[in-house]
């Protein structure tokens, strides 16, 4: 009761501080509504990666290799699902306080999806970005799962038509294991908000830690993958006859159905990331569909402009470029940030795919650079802009001012003082850091492969065609 | 008997398979192919790569007749396939020393 | 107390009109499982449009024009995103009674999502069809600009294989805001549950004032885009050769994988319409399936019957009108009713796409006339006869009687006294309406295209096709 | 107040007992995030059949054979839906009781969906796997309608290429009712939780009564398919030039989609059985990822080693074969187990589709034998081992030890003395009964389909390709 | 040396080739044609468009023989390829003046 | 005037077009084949069956010149289109006895 008037007197937020470290955090309950969410978003995740991600990459290789497109993509698939669960989620969300480089990766404590004393911790929860707002964590950790392999999947569009299957299996063990997972612990693993509000001493990730905003992996995703598939298609050169030969896509229609499955599932990607079925998951929905579609008509007006044409292939490249692009920024912008981003996203990914890229004559086979690299570091730089109130954005949380309730943290916690030059600079440290580790780790991974299996097939095999030489088919016996 | 083989455009076929019926001839052989001539093709765009598409697609015909037909039928097509457009395409004569309907093992004019 | 004891001695419904007045509005109050409902129907409606309406249309044209019909459906796509949420999300439903054409259109209060004072109103709420249940109003947004952008879709498909793309860019522009925005707001703006409850005295749409009944869209949908896409049909003439040489489907193949997503997605469609995750939505998607069911079995079966053969085409069709034909009596009729809808549309589809088509000789390519014209037409009537709980439907709720409790509205509510002549005369009234605005609308939206950019290409370009003239591209190298 | 004393003083497993036949059954409450689970695992389980499945085994057809398939699926998906509403859903649901049969099929009480009388019963209700959690029945009945579908399409890969469309629609009618409606009666008709906490006196289903488990339909569907199709293929004999003539799919391409939808679809198929939106959906889940991505990858790996290359159809073809193996076993393994069962499956299917079959020289086109019976079969049998929490698995929960609380039953429930051996047994016996049933069924509706339609079509249609002999269109016209 | 055209029914090739194999013939081109002649199409219907497809698809086996084996190589495609139904097809023999194996440049029959 | 037949690799199609273009042939026609001969197919693997695929995908082009030109068309093609392995193809040459451009009905030499 005294206690109570003393409370009332003080100055609120002072108090509050004062009340923190008595305060506790809650307890996560778990709602059946994000639950059914976070089950769905997994889910179109996968529809995404297959078939969407490998029909959109298979149409546009030549028919010769069309197999091999979709071999690497289900495999890749596959494999990162075993991967992931075996030991990448622990090397992603564990805390790594334990030793050294905590701010780098994790540590091995739930490898095997924690199932290592035989037990079956059905559950467990994390908490969301709700605080006191719980999921099981093997919902997590299937939803993360997804994340691991489209994100291994969209590297190898930088090589395609030229490597061996054999490197791509070890691709897909080793490359999420040295590169994405560590990245994704660097920007992903925190506290949480009932950790923020407690003052957790958990080490976070590095890219976290600078303040770094990627709500659904612009940065992880996107710039990780992009870069790892520049730093091969150079590794590996110029697929025979590139630049004489004719190699048009062999099935246009299937890249536009692939797309098209990649902007359905990326609902799932974007609005999932909110680990929970609120206003922010519609907030990131929203987004999600005017940045894409003002990228997509970006791309085909300036290619109409430039080119004499508008084409089918610009407009679902555009498509592309602005899920990529508004990925990193779903969540915390507005819809009319959200279409500045996109119309701009648009027109930059369409002068690196085209007059850049020739200039440059490197052979990005499914330009995983300009659309992936490009297309989300320009949304993560974006992000720290937009992000911002006074341009109609979301703004930013500070769960070190959440509100206490007899002793417990709770909702609404309070926002972060925005200040744009900081922003931006905690967004452009995010970028350099992901950009010089998925560069590093990809060479290294490269090299392991090339001296172990090699990486590229004979000339023979490949004009023959990876279908036929690597994998025994055809893709079509009409 | 001859082999009188015709490079035409694709929708012209049925207007000169009909005329053909109608001076009773009554079979022909179709290709479809790919033709590099004077008619020019056109560009085709796929992100930064341009390429000039060099042929066009026409139809062969292949049509086996009495050598006293021959000018009936090359009259045939070359009315019916014309469009005086660049491209409408040609006519070859060749010889046929043989000829055999398998079903039958009839031979010359009698297997077509 | 005294008070208590009349209103138990007197007639209860007119005490309860008595206290009507007194009572107010619920709050709304949003279910997360609800939300997680609303967020699948609006992707899966995604679904519906791209790959889904872009595989059905595409499968059914030549190959050369493929990648045309692609790039028109997805191209409308993205351009009836950023239309909606420019502006015609807010003629559509907002309210216009500030204006004389309230009955008619809404106002600009809304446009750019209600963000143009560059605040983001994530928490605006908007109400379901249960009294005081609510959801998110941008999500409610983005619900309905999925439904804009198929409608426009759907309308192209009567002039497919001759349009120019940029008649097409103008059109997505230009028909949703004449006509399918001020159509929605006709059939679907009303003052909701508690508005009614509470007597409001704002301005509903025309054709809810009639009390025509649209449970997902049969008329704002399928009749406006049927319509639109006749008249464009006759505007533009038919295609070269029409009638002469054979223009058989380039793949069927693509068109099944179409109309399969179309199936898959209208269950967002029309249980979606229901706003909420409950009874309704359920029994909306029985009848989704049993409808469509029956119509794709009996379109087959005449087919069987009068041209010898059971086509996958004449399946797919015959789903495709059952879909139709069950949208506006989706929540309405009950299961039996909803079999016998689906019996009659396969049938009267049947034979408007064959022998009445042909009999005219109209050139509607993909038959969006003989399908959702038709099939719309014949839902939204049969819609008014089935709703009768004597013939096993669920009859109209009338929320003018929910009950009242300590002074707030709230369920249940009583429901409509129904009478078929009325009903039937309501529905009809609405088809007309309908049907008027998009004839004379579409007529103007194709005129002024006309005038600025052409409508139709050159019989060159007709004749190579728009894949290659309008596009640069081809939609096979195999 | 004494009563409770002495109830506190006793044995309190004792107590419940004495308190059992007292206590009554929890009142069923409907949570809006599991009904929305539901309708999202409906609607992804038909995404499974079409155009999944139709893909997956259109792909593997020969051109001229393309539309068959995929008309064949499509009808069958129409006629299964007005077959398990008007009857079949009765059939497998209700009680038989009042007939001697009752542990073989039920009754007629809820034909037509229980709508006979006119009403529109949209509250009824059933239970989940929860004691008191309640689920819509029309839910419950559109969900096992899309079973009810997929299995009798999978079936039909036994005999593809060669059989009559006539005798398809004969199976589609006469297959789910002689056959799927009594197998999935007698695995999955039971009293439910309620029923057992309170000592049901109702007739259960046969297998269910072995204690056999089959969590999602491994026997249900997928060995009741199998063993269709098997005898199918046996009965109709060999396409023509079987061994002689070379048959590659003609689009590995639309099977690799196909078996990307499966696995998407199947979530909802497996996660969905659960009925409710919680930890053991999310079990389904994780395990529908690990077995399904090691048996892809074990198979491609035999095949590897056996065959020389790694095929893409023998990536997806263990796809679905650890799909198949984990659908009995996915709500009550751990995901170790899962992982070993998908490691195995792979490998047994493998050798069953190449050495095993061409040993025996039947022509089962699209292996539903070799995959879906002998995938089932193993997976039925490994769920009665991995099951046992001692490796891992969730065990079994005894409802009849459920909780009482103020005279209601409720969670949480005991869990079952697990012996392996008695577990195992009972598995087996629930495979030999399907198996038996099926293979019996089946021939009996063969014969009578035979009798009246005959089964294959003429060796001139046979030659000339089912598409244009029985559907008179062509799949592709490029 | 002669160049032997023969058009045959598809299913038919594997039966040919592996006749031709055996009497000695190394080498053949083979092409998809599309057929007309006495063997009727087939109808198609498109909702409410019915074609009458009058082409059938055929193979074209073209085969460079000394002039000495062209009896044989006929008589043995005739047997083979013959299913004794209309449509079976139609052997055509034309002359050959020159002929180079584009590899080594050997010439006439050192070519095949 | 003669018909050059020239069967190449498919890969080798735009440098031989370039070559003959700059010899000034203006026009020719390619079909896309399939051959069989010394050059070994390969084996596909579906599930438990083996194909041996005995035909590898080559184009034939087909090229009617002015009999004096034959010769360096065959030239050109032989030094173009020769990797040295097995299957580079071969070239044949037929006579024409007629030719008729459509378009003009100009003949001969004059139609090409
Ligand atoms: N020398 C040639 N040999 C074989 N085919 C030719 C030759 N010249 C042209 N053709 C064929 O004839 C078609 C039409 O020829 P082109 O020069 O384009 O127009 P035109 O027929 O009006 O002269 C070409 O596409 C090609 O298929
Ligand atoms: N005059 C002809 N010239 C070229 N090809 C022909 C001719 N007549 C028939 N053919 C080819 O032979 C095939 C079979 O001929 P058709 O008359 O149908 O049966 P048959 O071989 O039994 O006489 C046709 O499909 C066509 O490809
Ligand atoms: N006797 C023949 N008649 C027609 N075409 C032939 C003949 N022999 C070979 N060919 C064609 O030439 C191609 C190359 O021949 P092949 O024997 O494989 O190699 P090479 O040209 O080095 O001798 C074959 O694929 C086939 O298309």
């Amino acid at each position: 009761m005294a206690a109570l008037a003393t409370a009332v007197l003080v100055d609120p937020s002072w108090a509050q501080e004062a009340a923190a470290p008595a305060a506790k955090a809650p307890d996560l309950t778990v709602d059946k509504g994000d639950t059914t969410w976070m089950l769905i978003s997994t889910i179109i995740v996968l529809l995404m990666t297959i078939p969407g991600l490998a029909l959109f990459y298979g149409g546009m290789v030549r028919t010769k290799n069309m197999l091999s497109v979709l071999t690497q993509v289900l495999a890749i698939q596959a494999i990162a699902c075993l991967v992931w669960f075996c030991w990448a989620y622990s090397i992603a969300f564990t805390s790594g306080a334990d030793h050294g480089f905590g701010s780098f990766f994790g540590g091995f404590t739930k490898i095997f999806a924690n199932t290592v004393e035989g037990s079956v911790p059905l559950t467990n929860k994390v908490e969301s970005f709700s605080i006191g707002v719980g999921m099981y964590e093997w919902l997590f950790m299937c939803f993360q799962m997804t994340f691991c392999a489209i994100t291994t999947a969209l590297a190898i569009g930088g090589f395609a038509e030229r490597i061996k299957f054999s490197a791509i299996v070890a691709f897909a063990i080793l490359w999420p294991t040295v590169v994405y997972a560590p990245i994704a612990h660097m920007v992903w693993y925190w506290p949480g908000p009932s950790g923020v509000a407690t003052g957790s001493t958990d080490v976070p990730g590095l890219i976290w830690s600078f303040g770094a905003l990627d709500f659904a992996g612009g940065t992880v995703v996107h710039i990780t993958a992009g870069i790892a598939g520049f730093v091969g298609a150079i590794l590996l050169g110029r697929r025979l006859g590139y630049g004489k030969e004719p190699m048009p896509p062999h099935s246009l229609v299937l890249t536009m159905v692939g797309a098209s499955l990649l902007w359905v599932g990326w609902f799932g990607f974007n609005a999932g990331s909110n680990l929970e079925s609120n206003e922010y998951a519609i907030l990131a929905m929203a987004n999600t569909f005017i940045a894409t579609a003002a990228a997509g008509l970006s791309w085909m007006l300036v290619e109409w402009l430039f080119k004499g044409k508008p084409s089918l292939l610009g407009l679902v490249s555009g498509v592309v470029a602005g899920l990529v692009a508004v990925t990193p920024a779903s969540g915390f912008v507005g819809p009319m940030g959200a279409l500045v981003l996109g119309l701009v996203a648009g027109i930059v990914c369409f002068f690196f795919c085209t007059a850049i890229k020739s200039a440059l004559g490197y052979d990005d086979t499914l330009d995983v650079f300009g659309i992936h690299a490009i297309g989300g570091i320009l949304g993560a730089l974006a992000t720290g802009i937009l992000v911002d109130p006074a341009l109609g954005g979301a703004g930013i949380v500070d769960y070190a001012k959440c509100t206490v309730t007899d002793g417990v943290y709770g909702a609404p916690c309070g926002a972060l003082e925005y200040n744009m030059a900081t922003q931006l600079l905690a967004q452009a440290k995010g970028v350099l850091v992901t950009v010089a580790w998925s560069a590093i780790g990809s060479l290294a991974v490269y090299t392991v492969i090339a001296v172990i299996f090699g990486l590229r097939v004979s000339e023979e095999k490949e004009r023959e065609g990876l279908d036929i030489s690597e994998h025994g088919e055809r893709a079509y016996n009409m | 008997m001859k082999m009188v083989i015709a490079i035409i455009k694709p929708f012209k076929l049925e207007d000169v398979r009909k005329a053909l019926d109608e001076i009773g001839i009554e079979g022909l052989t179709v290709t479809e192919v790919k033709g590099y001539g004077r008619q020019k093709g056109h560009t085709e765009i796929y992100r930064g790569a341009e390429y000039e598409v060099t042929f066009v697609p026409k139809l062969k015909l292949e049509i086996a007749v009495p050598t006293e037909s021959v000018t009936r039928v090359m009259d045939t097509i070359t009315s019916m396939a014309k469009t005086g457009q660049i491209g409408d395409g040609k006519i070859f004569v060749t010889p046929i020393e043989q000829t055999v309907r398998i079903r039958t093992g009839e031979t010359d004019t009698a297997a077509l």
